[in-house]
């Protein structure tokens, strides 16, 4: 609708529907609350030119010519027109409500046979759990097409919201409690899924890819696939967790965390003064253990980020492997 | 205050003001039974009555304090509006505790979940103090 | 034209002064009932925000019984008991200060609201005892909650106690502040009381002042089951 | 009763007649006042400045999202300034703004007049009101200056715990501004019980005045919550007592449903008395009795009553159980009956009466039409399946900016301009009023329609940069946005330009029927010359302007 404006001409996802209004429908209750929504707005459209042209008529009409005119007509009261703006009303609200009710039942409650997977949220990424993974994979995650897929989330700092528009599904993801959300993907392509629950500094930036793929390519598990090359695999690893609190690059800058360029083999001092090098087993208790050895400068809310102390990264999130590739990685970094 | 009104009109008595006095022994009877009441609700603590013991203890509380509130403050004898205010906001309190209590109570009733997510960032763990 | 100077009779005998109604009320009975009006809706607040404590106490009440339960055992009881005993004394004397002062016995009055104040520093001092000794065993409130040996053990199966004495501080220690309050409240009734300002005719700072001592009353009343003998 | 002819506008001879204004000087006679109406205006110079200062928030965040990867913001240099901005823009217009603007400048000073009093029931607790609302923007400021609140006006835990000790300093500021909205309300209930003129039954009182008291009502019942949830979040961020924090055992939900509880009879503290405002302005200009008075001064009750149990609609997605939210939609679709019956009350007063395009009443035109977007797009968000997809989406944000920016603040803007001439006695220049309300409809058009296709599109709230398909309608809302901008900044002109240099107005300038317009204008210390005493049930009767026009 408003596409004559200037846009970057990065082709958007995909299409919005006739009136620009909702998000492709590829859920099962999708196409329910889109009705539900388009019945609500031709009836405020509806109502909203009605008052409007009530005021615009009466206005033209009765217009007050002379100082002293008085009104036409002092009515104030009207029974049988206040009973009709009592009851009209009245009735098309409770037929919204229980529309609104039925949808949000099929909303909450999840069928039986639905694939169980798992998602944790926490400062500004996601990682998913397919059904059978035994890690999880940060970032994207796969669903099959027209399978309900049911999701226990639960997010490790503070509030998050998993939130796909494209399937009109949203659940807020709380520490400290698992919550479930559930849908049925009909349509193919890949959609956009947002945190809806501000969660901090890079609330915005934290968004995952919804992948819904044909039943035999989910057979093939495209989640376990990961790039050959250990370094492309480390890049992709520090792309998906690390990018929110360290920089890897050679300006120097720093966010909450020591920037990653040339650190490899250089002597890190510690807060407590102590040196010690950066070699592999430095690495890997940095990422199981973060709070083992800090980094001078970076004690938890310090610089200007007061970011908290880093999270864990469990061999769940990171398996070994992830680590190894993650060294290999760093030790290209460098001019 | 002075400004506006500084120049003196005539001093007049209003008598209008009547307010309800009881007597000393209705205050100590009052007192006695709340006396009472608080030996009672003690006494009572010591038995177990499964889910009666909320409801025992807050029908003695509530007992006390309607004692309290109808003679010690007056409300028996004032205008209704203070009746209606102070009751008034008991029924909107007990609104802020039905919602919330029943939110709590039918939370996965649709939509059974089982367990407790046990990693929650630096969870307090009094005993490793 | 400007209204007459309307005022309240004044009694005979001591050193009573007059109280003259203000310029915007149109009689004494007006202005009483505006002030008592307005205290009353002052106390409604009160009872909303303690309402506030009580819902998230009644909450975790339910949702941690065992715990609430094993903890309430840990609290004092006949200390609690006592403290209920000699609030319900205050609020007594209190009610026969009020009584005094509207039939201007302005000496009796002054008597029965000492005996209140020293009802409520006993109040206080026997809540003084019971934190040292609650403190004395490491139990703070908040994240500063570290059980020594002594009470390590009682805590060992418990589900978050720390909960319960966050709710036992929070809620004690602001009843204990509107205690003092209230004594300072008191104590300025007392001074202004000895010059003669309260009578018959203006009654209206001791009876309100009465009806926030009765309200911090009726809060310990529903504070001392929920606290002390857990339901 | 001296009510001359409104002829035109004759130059008035001397005008320093002895009026509350004039009648003592100094700042002393200001920062001590006891007169309702000099704290009146006390409070419309503050909340102004305190909206201003708001919007230059809102102008920082729409240049913020003129481009998806952020222009001011980036990920680069940090997204916490951005985070900062909204929650300032938050806390300034909800809680130094919208909540006590009305009550504390129109009502302050047109209560007591319409009522007939010589004053508030505690012109005392009328000052503390003011000064802990200045105290309270003193500590926000303070809050500002030494640190960064980047939790939102919402103050959600547990981000709220970890995030900066501002949090603290800002609650605490919040807690003060709490207790000035409740001596405001105290005051008027008080006031509407107590101080009523002779004769002035309750039927018999301006809808204005029922809407103030059950504003008041909520502001009694509702803000010491607000206290005691702020308290508590100060206590959790210093001393993690463990109440909403789940490191502690606590539950955030908890923290929702309190801050909820408050929050929900807020925004109807904040809608009601612009509901009062508008059915003054509408009955005047269109020269013709409210329609409907009785059911009127009931829907305005029973919203106030309502209004308590439908917080949960707030928190439908935040894992609440599907009962409590099937009563909360249930009950949030029975808030809207009473005010659909209000918006069709208004049209049914303006119809066939005898209109006069004053700014007054262009202003109260917009906000009619505002108004009922506002209240449609409601019914989206009040649905289940609907507000599962809407929720925390910019449809949520153009929703309740069309009800509080387009309603409350336009019903404020409508006032001001109606009281005017009774305030300060100087009349405004009518061409640029008019000029500046079509520029903020038009204004509201702009900026928040594309909000509403974008949020049902899916575009989250509070988010600094978002995915590129959204910019062109992020563009055309900014645009929008400066519009309001000029709008509001050539009313504030205009305005203060009228204090030095406008033309004196004449006696019941627009020609009111109800008491507040039988006062000298601007009315003496004391209000009123004789004490009035109300005889008809008629009080919006406007036939006594005709009848001079027959004597003249």
């Amino acid at each position: 609708m408003l596409a004559f404006l200037p846009q970057q001409q990065q082709e958007p996802l995909q299409g919005f529907d006739s009136l620009g209004q909702l998000p492709p429908a590829a859920s099962t209750f999708a196409p329910d609350v889109d009705g539900l929504f388009y019945f609500c707005f031709w009836i405020s459209v509806f109502f909203f030119f009605f008052i409007a042209g009530l005021l615009v008529y009466t206005t033209m009409q009765n217009r007050r010519k002379t100082e002293t005119q008085p009104a036409a007509s002092n009515v104030t009261h009207n029974t049988p027109l206040e009973v009709v703006w009592t009851l009209v009303p009245t009735i098309i609200l409770m037929v919204i409500f229980a529309w609104g009710w039925k949808g949000n039942l099929d909303q909450s409650i999840a069928p039986g046979d639905a694939l169980q997977y798992q998602a944790i949220a926490q400062k500004w990424n996601w990682s998913f759990q397919h059904p059978g993974q035994k890690g999880f994979t940060p970032g994207e995650f796969w669903v099959p097409l027209d399978r309900p897929v049911k999701f226990t989330t639960h997010s490790t700092d503070v509030l998050h919201s998993f939130y796909v528009p494209a399937f009109r599904a949203k659940r807020d993801v709380l520490p400290g409690r698992y919550q479930t959300v559930w849908f049925q993907a009909t349509q193919e392509g890949s959609y956009p899924m947002l945190c809806a629950e501000y969660c901090g500094d890079e609330h915005s930036q934290m968004r995952a890819v919804v992948h819904v793929v044909t039943q035999e390519e989910f057979d093939k598990a495209p989640w376990n696939a990961r790039p050959e090359d250990p370094i492309e695999w480390g890049e992709q690893l520090y792309n998906q967790y690390c990018t929110s609190c360290h920089r890897a690059d050679n300006t120097g800058e720093i966010k909450a965390a020591p920037n990653l360029w040339a650190i490899w083999g250089k002597e890190e001092e510690l807060e407590d003064g102590s040196r010690v090098p950066v070699d592999k087993d430095y690495i890997v208790e940095s990422i199981r253990y973060p709070q083992a050895k800090i980094v001078k400068g970076f004690t938890p809310g310090a610089n200007k980020y007061n970011a908290g102390a880093m999270t864990a990264f469990s061999s769940a999130l990171i398996p070994d492997e992830g680590i190894d590739a993650i060294v290999q990685w760093l030790q290209t970094l460098k001019d | 205050m002075a400004d506006a009104h500084a120049e003196h009109g005539e001093v007049q008595i209003d008598e209008s003001l009547k307010t309800h006095v009881c007597s000393g022994g209705q205050f100590f009877g009052v007192y006695i039974a709340l006396l009472f009441l608080t030996i009672v609700t003690v006494g009572v603590s010591y038995f177990d009555f499964g889910d009666f013991n909320m409801l025992i203890a807050m029908a003695i509380a509530s007992c006390k304090a309607a004692l309290v509130m109808a003679i010690f403050m007056h409300l028996r004898w004032d205008t209704p509006i203070n009746n209606i205010a102070f009751i008034g906001s008991l029924i909107f309190l007990s609104l802020l505790f039905l919602f919330t209590v029943a939110d709590f109570s039918t939370r996965s009733d649709m939509e059974p979940v089982h367990g407790i997510p046990a990693e929650v960032n630096n969870a307090f763990d009094w005993k490793s103090k | 034209m400007s209204h007459a100077v309307l005022e309240t009779p004044t009694p005979s005998g001591g050193n009573f002064r007059p109280h003259k109604v203000a310029h915007h009320f149109t009689s004494a009975v007006q202005e009483f009932q505006s002030l008592k009006l307005a205290f009353w809706l002052f106390l409604v607040t009160e009872v909303m925000l303690f309402g506030g404590l009580f819902a998230g106490y009644y909450i975790y009440h339910e949702q941690y019984l065992e715990t609430f339960v094993a903890c309430g055992k840990l609290l004092n009881r006949e200390l609690g008991s006592l403290n209920t005993i000699i609030l319900l004394t205050s609020s007594w004397t209190m009610a026969m200060g009020v009584r005094a002062c509207q039939r201007s016995k302005q000496r009796e009055m002054i008597n029965w609201l000492w005996l209140t104040v020293l009802c409520a520093c006993g109040f206080m001092v026997v809540k003084y005892f019971e934190y040292t000794a609650k403190f004395d065993h490491g139990v703070f409130p908040g994240s500063f909650f570290a059980p020594d040996e002594t009470y390590a053990p009682f805590f060992e199966g418990l589900l978050h106690p720390n909960i319960f004495f966050s709710f036992y501080f929070t809620m004690t220690g602001i009843h204990g502040f509107h205690v003092l309050l209230g004594i300072f409240a008191i104590l300025w009734l007392i001074w202004q009381g000895g010059k003669g300002r309260f009578h018959a005719g203006f009654s209206a700072p001791v009876d309100l002042i009465g009806l926030y001592w009765h309200i911090v009353d009726l809060i310990w009343i529903f504070l001392f089951p929920l606290l002390y003998l857990v339901p | 009763m001296t009510t001359n002819v409104p002829v035109a506008d004759v130059a008035i001879e001397e005008q320093p007649k002895e009026n509350y204004l004039n009648c003592s000087k100094g700042f002393w006679s200001w920062a001590g006042t006891l007169d309702h109406k000099r704290i009146g205006v006390m409070y419309l110079i503050g909340t102004t400045m305190a909206f201003l200062t708001g919007g230059i928030f809102a102008l920082g965040i729409r240049v913020q999202l003129w481009s998806p990867d952020g222009v001011m913001f980036t990920q680069e240099t940090g997204l916490a300034g951005y985070n900062q901005m909204f929650t300032l823009h938050g806390v300034f217009m909800v809680f130094m703004f919208i909540i006590p603007a009305i009550p504390g400048a129109l009502a302050n000073f047109a209560l007591p007049l319409m009522l007939g009093a010589k004053d508030v029931a505690l012109p005392r607790l009328n000052l503390a009101s003011f000064y802990l609302w200045l105290i309270g923007t003193g500590f926000a400021i303070y809050s500002i200056l030494t640190g960064a609140v980047d939790t939102g006006w919402t103050f959600y835990t547990p981000y709220s715990i970890q995030t900066e000790q501002s949090v603290v300093s800002m609650g605490l500021a919040v807690f003060i501004l709490g207790f000035s909205s409740i001596f405001t309300g105290m005051n008027f209930i008080v006031t509407c019980h107590k101080l009523r003129a002779p004769g002035q039954t309750w039927f018999r009182m301006p809808l204005f005045c029922w809407a103030i008291y059950a504003t008041a009502i909520l502001q009694v019942l509702a803000t010491p919550v607000l206290g005691i949830t702020v308290l508590m979040l100060a206590f959790e961020h210093l001393y993690h007592i463990g109440i909403f924090d789940p490191a502690y055992g606590g539950d955030p939900v908890l923290f929702q449903h309190f801050f909820w509880f408050y929050s929900h009879p807020a925004v109807y503290i904040m809608i009601l008395p612009g509901m009062g405002v508008i059915s003054e302005v509408v009955s005047v200009h269109a020269r013709k009795p409210l329609f409907g008075y009785r059911l009127m001064a009931f829907s305005a009750i029973s919203i106030a009553v309502i209004s308590f149990i439908v917080w949960g609609h707030h928190m439908f997605t935040s894992g609440q159980s599907e009962f409590v939210m099937m009563a909360f939609s249930f009950l949030t679709f029975l808030v809207a009956i009473p005010t659909a019956i209000k918006e069709f009350s208004w049209v049914a007063t303006i119809w066939k009466g005898s209109i006069a395009l004053t700014a007054p009443m262009l202003y109260a035109m917009a906000f009619l039409v505002i108004f009922s977007i506002g209240g449609l797009t409601g019914i989206f968000l009040g649905a289940l399946s609907t507000d599962i997809h809407l929720h925390d989406t910019y449809f949520v944000v153009a929703h309740f900016h069309a009800v509080m920016m387009g309603s409350t603040a336009l019903a404020f803007f409508a006032g001001v301009h109606h009281w005017w001439p009774q305030i300060f006695g100087k009349m405004y220049n009518e061409t640029l009023a008019k000029i500046s309300a079509c520029f903020t409809l038009v204004g509201f058009m702009v900026t928040f329609l594309p909000q509403f296709m974008m949020g049902s599109q899916g575009m989250p709230r509070r988010y600094a940069t978002y995915l590129p398909e959204w910019q062109g309608y992020h563009q055309v809302s900014t645009i929008g946005a400066f519009i309001l901008g000029t709008g509001f900044a050539l009313m504030i002109g205009y305005l203060v330009h009228s204090l030095f240099a406008g033309k004196p107005a004449r006696e019941n300038y627009w020609g009111g029927a109800t008491l507040d317009w039988k006062t000298a204008t601007p009315p003496v210390h004391t209000n009123f010359d004789e004490d009035p005493v109300v005889t008809t049930d008629e009080i919006y009767d406007y036939s006594f302007l005709s009848e001079e026009k027959g004597k003249a």
